[in-house]
C-alpha cells in the first residue's frame, strides 16, 4: 500500500513539474523574446493579450496546428525519433533537481553525476536530427553541434569538480547546504566562469550558437524540422538551459538558500536566482557575437581545458592544506 | 661468477636504451657502444663459461623475481646456467659479439645507424633471455623476442619494397611455428603442471610416450618455423634482403638455432615420444636434402649461403631426430663459426662490389678473380668452405661426421643416406660458390673493378678470429670422434634414449656407448673415409666444372634443363605458396565454399591431421630411394600447401569463427571430462 | 518488483540487441545499440552500480556511441545498405552460436552459487557510491588504473594517426 | 535479490549475439558495434559477480572494460575511416589480402 | 588603430587647394592630353596608338584607339612602365555601332593611383572577332569580360572562365546590341540549357 | 602572421587526396547574402575549396533602357541601382551628365549635394554594419543601426519627399531648395549621431569575439586589391589612400574638409574599422556643410531639353561601395547613345574568390558581408 501510495505521489510530482516546466519554457521564450527586444529598441510581442502576455500559447497553437512536414528523402523513424530524443533527456533531468529544501521529484546519491549523464544523451537527437534530415546544412549544423556539444561536456564535467571537491557529495542537496554559509562561486570563481562559458556552449545559446547559425546554415541541424518537432526542439533548448541553469544555482549559488535576513522561501529564492540567470543567458544573446567554429574549439581545449584542470589542482592542493 | 648471469642480459638494454631513446644524438657513436655492450656480455659469459668448464660444472638456477602468478600457475623470471646454455651463451655472445663489431664497419654511412645497433642489442638481448630462461615461458619470451628482432632487422631498409616484404614473410611464418609453440606450451603445462624445466623434466618419465610425442611435435612446428625447416623454410631465404651482418648473426649463428636449442633443451621429453624424433630425423633430412639440392644452381652469393643455413639446420634437427643431441648441439656450435665465418665472408666481397649495379652486387656471375683483389677475404673464405665441406680436421667435419655417424648406427639407413647425398652436395656448392666468386676472369662490372679493395680491419678482424675458430672449433672440443670433450660436457644436460621399447634400438647400446666411450671398429674408420671421400669428391666436381671444364655446366644445364630450372626456382614452393594465398583458383574456391564447414573442420583438425599424415609419410619414406624422395618433397609441400591454404583464407571472420570453435571445443572438454 | 524489473531491463535488451545485429542501416544499429545501453544502465542499477550506470551512460551511450554516429555519417551508408548483408559462413556460424548457447546453458545447470554476500563497507557509504569505488579504485586497483590511462592515450594517438589524412610528400 | 544466474543467462545472451554479430556481418561498422555488445555482456556478468561477492572489484572491472571499449571504439573507428577512404568499402571479407 | 589612421591621413590629406587644381588644368590645356602617354606606349609599341583624342582637351578623357592584336602587350606595358602605373582596371566594356565598319568598340578605363589619371584605350573589331583577353593584366577583368561577353556577345581568346554572367545560361541573344528588339517576344530566344558548373 | 598561417594551410588542403568535397548552394534565399546572391561553394569540410558566384538574379537591363530614355528620365532609374544609398547614384549620374556642358552650378547646390551625399553614405555604412554585425551573430547592432538610419530616411523625406528611393538631384542643381526643417534636423542629427556612433564601438571595436571573428579573415594586400579592381573601403582597407572626393574632387568636396581612413592588414576588421571612420567623418562633412551653406539659388538655368554635344564621358564618384562611375557616349540628341554603369559592387564582387578561397565557412559570411554589396547595383 505505501508502495502504491508512493508511486502514485512520484507521479503527481512528475507530472506537477513536467507541465509546470513546459509552461516556464513557453513562457521563457516570451521572457527572451521581450528581453531583447527592449535591448534592442523594440517592444517584443504586444498583440495577443496584456502586453503580449498569451503570446506563448499563441505560438504553441500555431505549431501544433502545422502542417507536420517529413522530407521525402529523409529517414523517417529517425527523423521522427529525434526531436523526442532532444526532448526526452531534458525533461529527464527534472527528476533530480531540487527545486526547494521540499520540493523535488527524488534525489539520488549521484544526482549531479546522473544530471551530466543524462544531459549528454541530448547531443544524439541533435545528430540523429541532422543525418535523418538527408539535408547538407543540416548534416554540417549536426556534426558542429555534436562536436561542441561533446567537447563542452568535458568542461562542463571538469568544472563542476571543483565544488563537488568542497562538498564531498554529488548529492544536489548535500551540495546546497555545503554552502549554508558561503556560496561556492566565491572559493572557485575560475570553476565558475568555465561552468558558465560551457553551460552555453551545451545549451547551443549566444556566443556559441553556431550549432543554429542562421547566417551560415540557415537553422543548423533543425532546418528541415517544422510544427511540432521544431517546437520540441525548442521547448529542449530552453529546458536544458534551465537545467543547466538550476546546476548553476545548486553548484555554486547556494541553492535555494538565501541570506537569512531575508525571510523569503526556498522556492522564492530558486525562482529569483533562476531568472537572474537567465537573463545573463539572453542578455549574452543580445550582445555578443558569434565564434566561429574553429575558434570555439580552440577556446575550449587551448584555454578553458588548462583552466579548469589547474583549477581543480589547486582546490585539491588548497583542500589538503587548510581542510 | 654465476651469480652474476642476470648481468648478461643488462648490458644489452643499457645499449638499447641509449641507442633507442637517443639514436639521434649518439649517431655514429651508437655502434662503438652497442658493440662494448656486447662486448661485456662477452666478458660475463667467459667468465661464467670458465667457471662452467673449468670448474663447477653442473646445473645452477640464478632465481631473479616472480614473474607471473595466476592460480596454480607461476612462472618465475630466472635463469638457468648448465653446460647447454653455456655452450649456448658461449655461441651467441661470441658471434654476436664479433658481428657487432663486422657491423661497425659495415653499416658505416647508413641513416638508419643507431636503429640498426639498437635492434641488434634488442636481438642479443632477447637470445639471451631465450637461452638462460629456466622455464618455457621465459624462453618464449625471448622466442618472441627474437622473431620480433628478426622482423625488424629483415625490414631494416624498409624503404625497400623487397625488404618490407621479406620482414613481413619471416614474421608471418615464424608466427605459424610459435602457434604450434604455444600450444606444446600449454599441453606440457597441462600434463606436469609447470613450465620451469626441471619440474617438467621430473615430471617427463610419466608421459605417455603418445603424450610426449604430442607435446614434442607441437614444440617442434615451433622449431620448423623458428628454424626454417621443411615446410616453414621459406622465410629464410627472402631474410637475405637484411643487411649482411644480420644474416650472419641471426641467419646463420643465433636465431635459426634458438629451434636446435629448444629441442635440445627438451630432451627428455623427446626421448619418451619416439614418433616425434623419427619425424624431427625424416624432416630434417629432408631439409637438409632439398636445401642443398637448391643451393646446387642458385647465383646470388647469399642465397646460396641461406640456403646452405637450411641444409645444416636440416643436419643439426637429422641429428636430433636420430638421438644425437649432443652432435646436433656440437655441430650448431660449428656452424654457427663457418657459417658466421661465410656470411661476413660474403659481406665483406658484397661491401667491396657495392660500387656495382645494384642487381649485381650479389650475383656470382658478374664477380670471380677477386682471389687477388682480397686476400684476407678469400682465405678465410676458403677455410670456412673447406670447414662446411667436412674436410678434416676443420671444424665441420668433426660434427657433420658424427651426425651421420650416429643415424648410421641407430639405424635410420634412409635418414643417413640422404645426409651424406646432402653432404656431397654441399661440398659441390660451397666451392662452385668459391670458384665463381673467387677464381677464373673477373666478370664484375668495369665501373665498380677500381673500387674492389679489401674491407677495413673493423671487418677482416671478426674474419679472421671466425677463421680461426673454425679451424679449431671442431677438433678441439671433438676429438676423438664420438667421445669429444663437448660429449662428456654437455652430457649433464641431455636426456639418453632409452633401451627398449623403441623401433630402432639395434643401434640404441651403439649410440649410448658412442656417447659414452667411443666407437671402435671398421665401422667408424669406413664412414670417416667415406665422409672425407663425399666432400673431396664433391669439391673436385666444382672445381671439374667451374675451374677445369668451364663448358661443363652448360652441357648439364642443356642436358637437365627441367630439373635446373625446377632447383633454380626452388622447386617453385614460393609461386605455389603464391598461388594459394593471393590467386586462389577460383572455381575450386566456388566448389569448396559449399564445403565451409568441412574446410574449417579440417583447419581445426589440421595441427593432428599433420601429425597422422607425416608420420605415414615417414613410414613410407623410410622405403623410398633418394631419387623417389626429391621427388616426393615436392608433393608433400604441395600437400602442406594446400592444407595451409585454408587456415590463410586472409578474412578474420574465417579465423574468428575458428576461435569460436576452440571456445566449443574447451566447454565440451569441461562438460564431458 | 526487482525481478520484474530485471526482466523488463534484460528483455529489451536482447530484443534491442537481437535488432541491432541485424539491422542493414548502420544508424539504426547504432542507434539500437544505444537503447541496449539504457536497459543495461537499468540493470546495473538493479545490481548496485549505480555509479558503473551512470558511467555506462555517460560515456558509453553519451561519447562512444556519438563517435560511431560521427564516423558513420562520414561514410556512405546508403551504399552500404544496398549490399549483400550477410557473410558466407553465416549459416554455419548460425548453427555453431545455438550449439555453443546450448553448451553454456548446460555449464550454467552445472554450476551451483553459494548465498550472496552482504556488503560489509567500513567508510558507512552505500555500496556502488561513487565514494565505494573511488576507494577501491586509487588503492588496489590503482596501477591498473594508470595503465587503462596510458592505453587510452595510446588509443588516441593510435586513432589520430591512423584517421589523419595522408599528406603527398 | 535478484539471482546470480540471471545475470549469468543475461550475459551469457547478449555475448551470444554479439559473437554472432561479429561473425554473420559483413558490415564493418556492425561487426564493432557487436563487438561494444560483447563487451557489455561481460560487463553484466561482472556486476552480478560484484553484487553476488559483494566486492567491488568486478564493478571497478567494469569502469575497466568501458575504458577499453573507447580505446576499441577510437581505433576501430579511425581503421574503418582510412580503409573506407582507400577502398570506398566497409565489408570485412572483402579485405583479404592480409597486407594493406 | 583608428586613431592612427586618422593622425596619418591628416597629415597629408588637408583640404585640396582649388588654385592648384586650376593651375593644373591650365598647363593641362598647354599640351594635348595623353600626349606623354602615347610617347610610353610608343617608346615600347611604335605605332600602336592608331588614333588619339580627347572630349574638350579633358585630359581625363585621353583616349587611345589601339589594335586588336597588340592590346595586352600594351595594357601589360601601361600597368609596369614607371611614368604610366594604371595599376587599376577602372572599366571594361564595349559600345556597338551597327552601322560602322568595326561595329564593336573594346573600351578599357584605366587609372593611376601614382598619377592620379585616367586613360581609355579602344578596340574595334569586327563581328565575330575575338578579343584577347587582359584577365591576365588585371584579373578584375575576368567578370567584366564575361558580362562583355553576355551582353554584346564578343568572345574573349584565353579567358579562364568564358560564361553568361547576368543572363541566363540558356539565353539566346546578347541584349546590349543595338539591333535588340526592345518589344515583343522576340528576344526571348532561348537556347539549349548549356550549364557549366565550377570546376567543371 | 596569421596570414602566411593561412597560405600554408591552403597549400596543404589542396595536395590532400581522398576526400569527396562538399558542394554547397548558399542563396539565392540565403538570409546572409544580402539579397539574390547565390553562392555555390565547395568545401573540404569547413574550409572552401572553391567558389562561384551566380548573380544576375535581379538583371534589369537598366543600361539599355539608359539607351533609349532622355538625360532627365534616366534619374530615377539610377535610384534603383544602389539603392541603399540613393542620392549618390542620382549624383554620379547628374555630376556625369553636366560634365557635357560648362554649367556653373551654384555653391549651395553643390552644399547640399554633398551633404546629401554623406547622408546617403551614413545610411549605407549604416545597413552594412547593421547586416554585418548580424551576419557575425550580434544581432543587437542590427537594431541600432537601423534606428539611425531611420533618421536619416526620415531627413531625405523631409528633403525630397521619397525615403528609399529619392530621386534627389537635377541636372543643373536640385529641383527645388531644401526646406528649413531639414537643415534644422540635419543640425540634431549630426549632434546626435556621433555619440550613436560611439554605442555601436562599445558592442563591437573591442569586444574579443568580434576581433577573433573579423581580425586576420579575409586579408587582401594593396597590391591584391589594385589587381581585383575593389575600390571604396576595401582598397582603403588594405592601405591604399584614395578617395575619389579627394582623387577627383565634385560637387563641394574642394571645399571640405576631411580625413581619408585607411587600414593597415586589409582584413575584415580594418574594412569595418574604416567605415566606422567614414560614419564620423561623413558627420564631420555634414556638419561643415551646415556651417557654410551659402544662400541663393539652388539650380542654374538649363535648356528645356538636354542634348549634349556629340562625344564621350566618364565621370565617376566615391560611393559608399566604391567607385561609382558612368560612361555615356552622345550622339547629340536627346538619349544617350551608350551608358555604361562602372558598378563598384559587382566589381568588388568578382574578388569574392580571391579572399574566401581557404577561409572557412562562417568566414565566408563574413567576408561577403565586409565586401558590402548591393545586388540592385551588381545585377543592374
Amino acid at each position: 500500500m505505501d508502495m502504491a501510495l508512493e508511486v502514485a505521489v512520484a507521479a503527481i510530482k512528475i507530472f506537477i513539474v513536467v507541465n509546470v516546466v513546459q509552461l516556464v519554457v513557453a513562457y521563457m521564450i516570451y521572457v527572451e523574446r521581450k528581453v531583447i527586444a527592449h535591448a534592442q529598441l523594440r517592444l517584443g510581442p504586444m498583440r495577443v493579450g496584456w502586453h503580449g502576455l498569451l503570446q506563448p500559447i499563441a505560438d504553441g497553437l500555431k505549431l501544433f496546428l502545422k502542417e507536420d512536414i517529413v522530407p521525402d528523402k529523409a529517414d523517417r523513424i529517425v527523423f521522427v525519433l529525434a526531436p523526442v530524443m532532444v526532448l526526452v533527456p531534458a525533461l529527464v533531468v527534472y527528476a533530480v533537481l531540487p527545486f526547494s529544501a521540499t520540493f523535488y521529484i527524488t534525489q539520488i546519491n549521484i544526482g549531479l553525476f546522473f544530471v551530466l549523464a543524462i544531459s549528454s544523451l541530448g547531443v544524439f537527437g541533435v545528430v540523429m536530427a541532422g543525418w535523418a534530415s538527408n539535408s547538407k546544412y543540416s548534416l554540417l549544423g549536426a556534426l558542429r553541434s555534436a562536436a561542441q556539444m561533446l567537447s563542452y561536456e568535458i568542461f562542463l564535467g571538469f568544472s563542476v569538480i571543483g565544488p563537488l571537491m568542497l562538498a564531498g557529495s554529488l548529492n544536489l542537496q548535500e551540495i546546497v547546504h555545503a554552502q549554508r554559509d558561503v556560496w561556492f562561486v566565491f572559493y572557485q570563481p575560475v570553476a565558475f566562469i568555465v561552468f558558465f562559458v560551457a553551460a552555453l556552449a551545451e545549451t547551443n545559446r549566444a556566443p556559441f550558437d553556431l550549432p543554429e547559425a542562421e547566417t551560415e546554415l540557415v537553422a543548423g541541424f533543425h532546418t528541415e524540422y517544422s510544427g511540432m518537432k521544431f517546437a520540441f526542439f525548442f521547448l529542449a533548448e530552453y529546458a536544458s538551459m534551465m537545467v543547466i541553469s538550476t546546476i548553476g544555482i545548486v553548484l555554486f549559488f547556494g541553492g535555494w538558500e538565501g541570506p537569512d535576513f531575508i525571510p523569503l522561501p526556498g522556492f522564492v529564492w530558486y525562482c529569483l536566482k533562476l531568472g537572474a540567470f537567465m537573463f545573463v543567458f539572453i542578455w549574452l544573446r543580445a550582445t555578443l557575437p558569434r565564434y566561429r567554429y574553429d575558434q570555439l574549439m580552440r577556446v575550449g581545449w587551448k584555454f578553458m581545458f588548462p583552466l579548469v584542470m589547474l583549477n581543480i589542482f589547486l582546490t585539491g592542493f588548497l583542500k589538503y592544506l587548510f581542510l | 661468477m654465476i651469480e652474476l648471469a642476470w648481468l648478461i642480459p643488462v648490458f644489452p638494454v643499457i645499449g638499447v636504451l641509449i641507442n633507442g631513446l637517443f639514436g639521434r644524438h649518439v649517431g655514429e657513436k651508437a655502434g662503438p657502444i652497442a658493440s662494448v655492450m656486447a662486448g661485456l656480455s662477452l666478458l660475463v659469459v667467459l667468465g661464467i663459461a670458465s667457471q662452467m668448464i673449468f670448474g663447477a660444472g653442473g646445473s645452477h638456477t640464478v632465481p631473479l623475481w616472480t614473474w607471473v602468478e595466476a592460480g596454480s600457475f607461476s612462472a618465475s623470471m630466472s635463469f638457468l646456467i648448465d653446460p647447454l646454455s653455456t655452450i649456448m651463451l658461449l655461441v651467441v655472445a661470441g658471434v654476436g659479439f664479433l658481428v657487432h663489431v663486422y657491423a661497425v664497419g659495415y653499416m658505416h654511412g647508413d641513416p638508419g645507424y643507431p636503429r640498426f645497433f639498437t635492434y641488434l642489442n634488442l636481438f642479443m638481448l632477447s637470445m639471451f633471455l631465450l637461452v638462460l630462461g629456466d622455464n618455457y615461458l621465459v624462453m618464449f619470451v625471448g622466442w618472441e623476442g627474437v622473431g620480433l628482432c628478426s622482423y625488424l632487422l629483415i625490414g631494416f631498409w624498409y624503404e625497400k619494397q623487397s625488404a618490407s616484404d621479406a620482414g613481413k614473410k619471416a614474421f608471418i611464418v615464424n608466427r605459424i611455428g610459435d602457434a604450434g609453440f604455444l600450444l606444446g606450451m600449454f599441453l606440457i603445462w597441462t600434463l606436469t603442471g609447470s613450465l620451469t624445466y626441471t619440474e617438467v623434466f621430473q615430471a617427463a618419465p610419466e608421459m605417455s610416450a603418445a603424450m610426449a610425442s604430442a607435446v614434442g611435435l607441437l614444440l617442434f612446428v615451433g622449431a620448423v618455423g623458428k628454424s626454417a625447416q621443411i615446410p616453414l623454410y621459406v622465410w629464410l631465404p627472402d631474410a637475405m634482403e637484411g643487411p649482411t651482418p644480420v644474416s650472419a648473426l641471426i641467419h646463420a649463428a643465433t636465431m635459426v638455432t634458438a629451434g636446435v636449442y629448444m629441442v635440445a633443451r627438451t630432451s627428455p621429453i623427446y626421448v619418451m615420444g619416439p614418433d616425434a624424433m623419427s619425424v624431427i630425423a625424416i624432416v630434417g633430412a629432408l631439409t637438409g636434402l632439398f636445401a642443398a639440392s637448391i643451393g646446387l644452381v642458385q647465383n646470388d652469393i647469399k642465397r646460396v649461403l641461406a640456403y646452405s643455413t637450411v641444409s645444416q639446420l636440416g643436419f643439426m634437427f637429422m641429428a636430433l631426430g636420430v638421438g644425437a643431441f649432443a652432435a646436433g648441439i656440437f655441430h650448431l656450435m660449428t656452424h654457427a663459426f663457418f657459417k658466421g665465418l661465410l656470411f661476413l665472408g660474403s659481406g665483406s666481397v658484397i661491401h667491396a662490389l657495392h660500387h656495382a649495379p645494384e642487381d649485381q652486387q650479389q650475383d656470382m656471375r658478374y664477380m670471380g678473380g677477386l682471389k687477388d683483389k682480397m686476400p684476407v677475404t678469400y682465405w678465410t673464405f676458403l677455410i670456412g668452405a673447406v670447414a662446411i665441406a667436412g674436410v678434416p680436421p676443420l671444424a665441420g667435419f668433426w660434427s657433420k661426421d658424427e651426425i651421420l655417424a650416429n643415424a648410421f648406427f641407430t639405424g635410420h639407413y634412409t635418414v643417413w643416406i640422404m645426409g651424406t647425398v646432402a653432404a656431397f652436395m654441399t661440398a659441390f656448392y660451397m666451392f662452385r660458390l668459391i670458384f665463381m666468386t673467387f677464381h677464373g676472369e673477373m666478370r664484375v662490372d668495369h665501373h665498380a673493378r677500381e673500387h674492389i679493395h679489401e674491407s677495413p680491419a673493423t671487418m677482416t678482424v671478426p674474419l679472421i678470429i671466425l677463421a680461426v675458430l673454425s679451424v679449431i672449433g671442431g677438433v678441439i672440443p671433438g676429438f676423438p670422434p664420438e667421445a669429444g670433450w663437448i660429449h662428456r660436457f654437455l652430457a649433464p644436460s641431455l636426456a639418453k634414449v632409452p633401451a627398449g621399447g623403441h623401433a630402432t634400438d639395434q643401434g640404441v647400446h651403439l649410440m649410448n656407448a658412442a656417447a659414452g666411450g667411443g666407437h671402435s671398429g671398421p665401422a667408424v674408420v669406413l664412414l670417416i673415409i667415406l665422409a672425407i671421400a663425399v666432400a673431396v669428391g664433391g669439391i673436385a666436381l666444382a672445381w671439374h666444372m667451374y675451374v677445369r671444364d668451364t663448358e661443363a655446366p652448360n652441357r648439364l644445364y642443356e642436358r637437365f634443363r627441367g630439373l635446373y630450372r625446377l632447383l633454380l626456382e626452388k622447386y617453385y614452393i614460393d609461386e605455389i605458396y603464391q598461388a594459394c594465398i593471393v590467386e586462389p583458383t577460383y572455381k575450386l574456391m566456388r566448389g569448396l565454399w559449399t564445403f565451409d564447414a568441412k574446410v574449417v573442420d579440417g583447419a581445426v583438425n589440421g595441427s593432428s591431421l599433420i601429425t597422422v599424415i607425416s608420420s605415414r609419410f615417414s613410414g613410407i619414406f623410410d622405403l623410398r630411394t633418394v631419387d623417389g624422395a626429391v621427388n616426393g618433397t615436392a608433393s608433400f609441400i604441395r600437400f602442406f600447401s594446400q592444407v595451409f591454404k585454408y587456415l590463410q583464407s586472409g578474412m578474420v571472420q574465417n579465423y574468428l569463427f575458428v576461435m569460436l570453435l576452440g571456445i566449443f571445443v574447451m566447454l565440451s572438454a569441461y562438460l564431458f571430462r | 518488483m526487482e525481478i520484474y524489473f530485471f526482466y523488463m531491463f534484460a528483455g529489451g535488451m536482447i530484443i534491442t540487441s537481437l535488432l541491432m545485429v541485424t539491422r542493414a542501416n548502420v544508424i539504426h544499429a547504432a542507434l539500437l545499440l544505444v537503447l541496449t545501453f539504457f536497459f543495461l544502465a537499468g540493470v546495473f542499477v538493479l545490481a548496485g552500480a549505480e555509479f558503473l550506470a551512470a558511467v555506462q551512460i555517460l560515456l558509453y551511450a553519451g561519447g562512444i556511441m556519438v563517435l560511431y554516429l560521427f564516423s558513420i555519417m562520414l561514410m556512405n551508408v546508403e551504399v552500404a545498405v544496398r549490399m549483400r548483408q550477410w557473410h558466407r559462413q553465416g549459416v554455419v556460424v548460425f548453427v555453431a552460436v545455438v550449439l555453443l548457447g546450448l553448451q553454456i546453458w548446460a555449464v550454467l545447470g552445472e554450476v551451483e552459487f553459494a548465498a550472496p554476500k552482504q556488503w560489509e563497507w567500513s567508510l558507512g557509504a552505500t555500496p556502488g557510491n561513487v565514494e565505494a569505488i573511488g576507494a577501491v579504485l586509487y588503492t588496489k586497483f590503482l596501477f591498473p588504473f594508470e595503465v587503462a590511462s596510458v592505453l587510452l592515450l595510446a588509443a588516441m594517438i593510435g586513432a589520430i594517426v591512423l584517421a589523419k589524412r595522408r599528406i603527398e610528400r | 535479490m535478484i539471482p546470480m544466474t540471471h545475470f549469468l543467462v543475461l550475459g551469457a545472451i547478449l555475448f551470444l549475439i554479439g559473437a554472432a554479430g561479429v561473425l554473420m556481418r559483413r558490415n564493418a561498422i556492425i561487426i564493432l558495434l557487436s563487438i561494444e555488445l560483447m563487451l557489455n555482456a561481460v560487463n553484466v556478468t561482472f556486476v552480478g559477480f560484484s553484487r553476488h561477492l559483494a566486492d567491488m572489484t568486478g564493478q571497478v572491472f567494469g569502469i575497466f572494460v568501458i575504458t577499453v571499449a573507447a580505446c576499441e571504439a577510437a581505433v576501430g573507428l579511425a581503421i574503418l575511416i582510412a580503409l573506407n577512404r582507400d577502398r570506398t568499402m566497409v565489408n570485412v571479407d572483402e579485405v583479404n589480402l592480409l597486407k594493406w | 588603430m583608428p586613431d592612427e589612421v586618422v593622425e596619418n591621413s591628416e597629415e597629408t590629406n588637408g583640404a585640396p587647394d582649388s588654385e592648384e587644381s586650376a593651375e593644373e588644368i591650365a598647363e593641362a590645356v598647354k599640351t594635348p592630353p595623353g600626349e606623354d602617354l602615347k610617347e610610353v606606349v610608343e617608346s615600347a609599341f611604335p605605332g600602336a596608338v592608331l588614333e588619339q583624342s580627347a572630349y574638350e582637351d579633358d585630359e581625363d578623357e585621353a583616349t587611345f584607339v589601339l589594335d586588336v592584336d597588340s592590346i595586352v602587350a600594351v595594357c601589360t606595358h601601361l600597368r609596369d612602365h614607371g611614368d604610366a602605373l594604371f595599376k587599376l582596371l577602372t572599366d571594361l566594356t564595349a559600345a556597338h555601332y551597327p552601322e560602322a565598319e568595326d561595329p564593336f568598340e573594346m573600351l578599357y578605363h584605366l587609372y593611376s593611383f601614382e598619377h592620379n589619371r585616367r586613360l581609355r584605350l579602344k578596340v574595334r573589331i569586327k563581328e565575330g572577332r575575338a578579343v584577347p583577353t587582359v584577365s591576365g593584366v588585371w584579373t578584375s577583368a575576368d567578370w567584366m569580360e564575361r558580362e562583355v561577353y553576355d551582353l554584346f556577345g564578343i568572345e574573349f581568346e584565353g579567358h579562364p572562365d568564358l560564361r553568361r554572367i547576368l543572363l541566363p545560361d540558356n539565353w539566346g541573344s546578347h541584349p546590349m546590341r543595338k539591333d535588340y528588339p526592345l518589344e515583343g517576344r522576340g528576344e526571348r530566344i532561348y537556347t539549349k540549357p548549356k550549364r557549366k558548373e565550377i570546376g567543371e | 602572421m596569421v596570414g602566411v598561417a593561412n597560405v600554408s594551410r591552403i597549400e596543404q588542403q589542396s595536395t590532400l587526396h581522398g576526400t569527396e568535397e562538399l558542394v554547397i548552394n548558399m542563396g539565392p534565399q540565403h538570409p546572409s547574402t544580402h539579397g539574390v546572391l547565390r553562392v555555390i561553394l565547395k568545401l573540404d569540410g569547413e574550409t572552401v575549396n572553391d567558389l562561384d558566384c551566380d548573380i544576375g538574379y535581379l538583371h534589369r537591363g537598366t543600361e539599355k533602357i539608359g539607351e533609349n530614355i532622355n538625360y532627365t528620365m534616366f534619374i530615377p532609374y539610377t535610384d534603383r541601382l544602389d539603392y541603399i544609398a540613393a542620392p549618390s547614384n542620382n549624383l554620379a549620374w547628374v555630376t556625369a551628365v553636366e560634365k557635357f556642358f560648362d554649367w556653373e552650378i551654384p555653391m549651395r547646390a553643390q552644399y547640399i549635394r554633398s551633404m546629401v551625399g554623406e547622408l546617403s553614405r551614413i545610411a549605407s555604412h549604416l545597413l552594412w554594419l547593421a547586416t554585418h554585425a548580424l551576419d557575425i551573430g550580434a544581432m543587437t547592432v542590427f537594431l541600432w543601426c537601423f534606428r539611425e538610419r531611420e533618421m536619416v530616411l526620415d531627413l531625405f523625406e523631409t528633403a525630397f519627399g521619397g525615403r528609399l528611393t529619392v530621386n534627389a538631384f537635377r541636372l543643373g542643381g536640385l529641383h527645388e531648395d531644401v526646406p528649413d526643417k531639414f537643415l534644422q534636423l540635419t543640425q540634431e542629427f549630426a549632434d546626435i549621431f556621433p555619440s550613436r556612433v560611439d554605442d555601436y564601438e562599445t558592442l563591437l571595436t573591442n569586444n574579443r569575439i568580434w576581433l577573433q571573428r573579423t581580425r586576420d579573415v579575409g586579408i587582401i594586400s594593396a597590391e591584391d586589391a589594385m589587381d581585383l579592381g575593389l575600390t571604396g573601403p576595401i582598397i582603403r582597407g588594405s592601405g591604399v589612400k584614395w578617395d575619389l572626393r579627394r582623387a577627383k574632387p565634385y560637387a563641394a568636396y574642394p571645399y571640405l574638409d576631411f580625413v581619408v581612413p585607411i587600414g593597415e592588414n586589409g582584413d575584415i576588421y580594418d574594412r569595418y574599422l574604416v567605415r566606422i571612420e567614414e560614419l564620423r567623418q561623413s558627420i564631420y562633412i555634414i556638419q561643415q556643410c551646415l556651417e557654410q551653406l551659402p544662400g541663393g539659388p539652388v539650380s542654374c538655368k538649363t535648356p528645356r531639353t538636354i542634348k549634349p554635344p556629340e562625344g564621350e564621358i566618364y565621370h565617376s564618384i566615391e560611393n559608399p561601395k566604391g567607385e561609382f562611375g558612368f560612361y555615356i557616349v552622345s550622339d547629340g540628341t536627346t538619349t544617350p547613345y551608350r551608358v555604361r554603369i562602372r558598378p563598384p559592387s559587382f566589381i568588388n564582387l568578382g574578388g569574392l574568390k580571391k579572399l574566401c578561397v581557404g577561409q572557412l565557412v562562417a568566414d565566408v559570411v563574413a567576408i561577403i558581408g565586409s565586401i558590402d554589396i548591393v545586388l540592385g547595383e551588381c545585377d543592374r
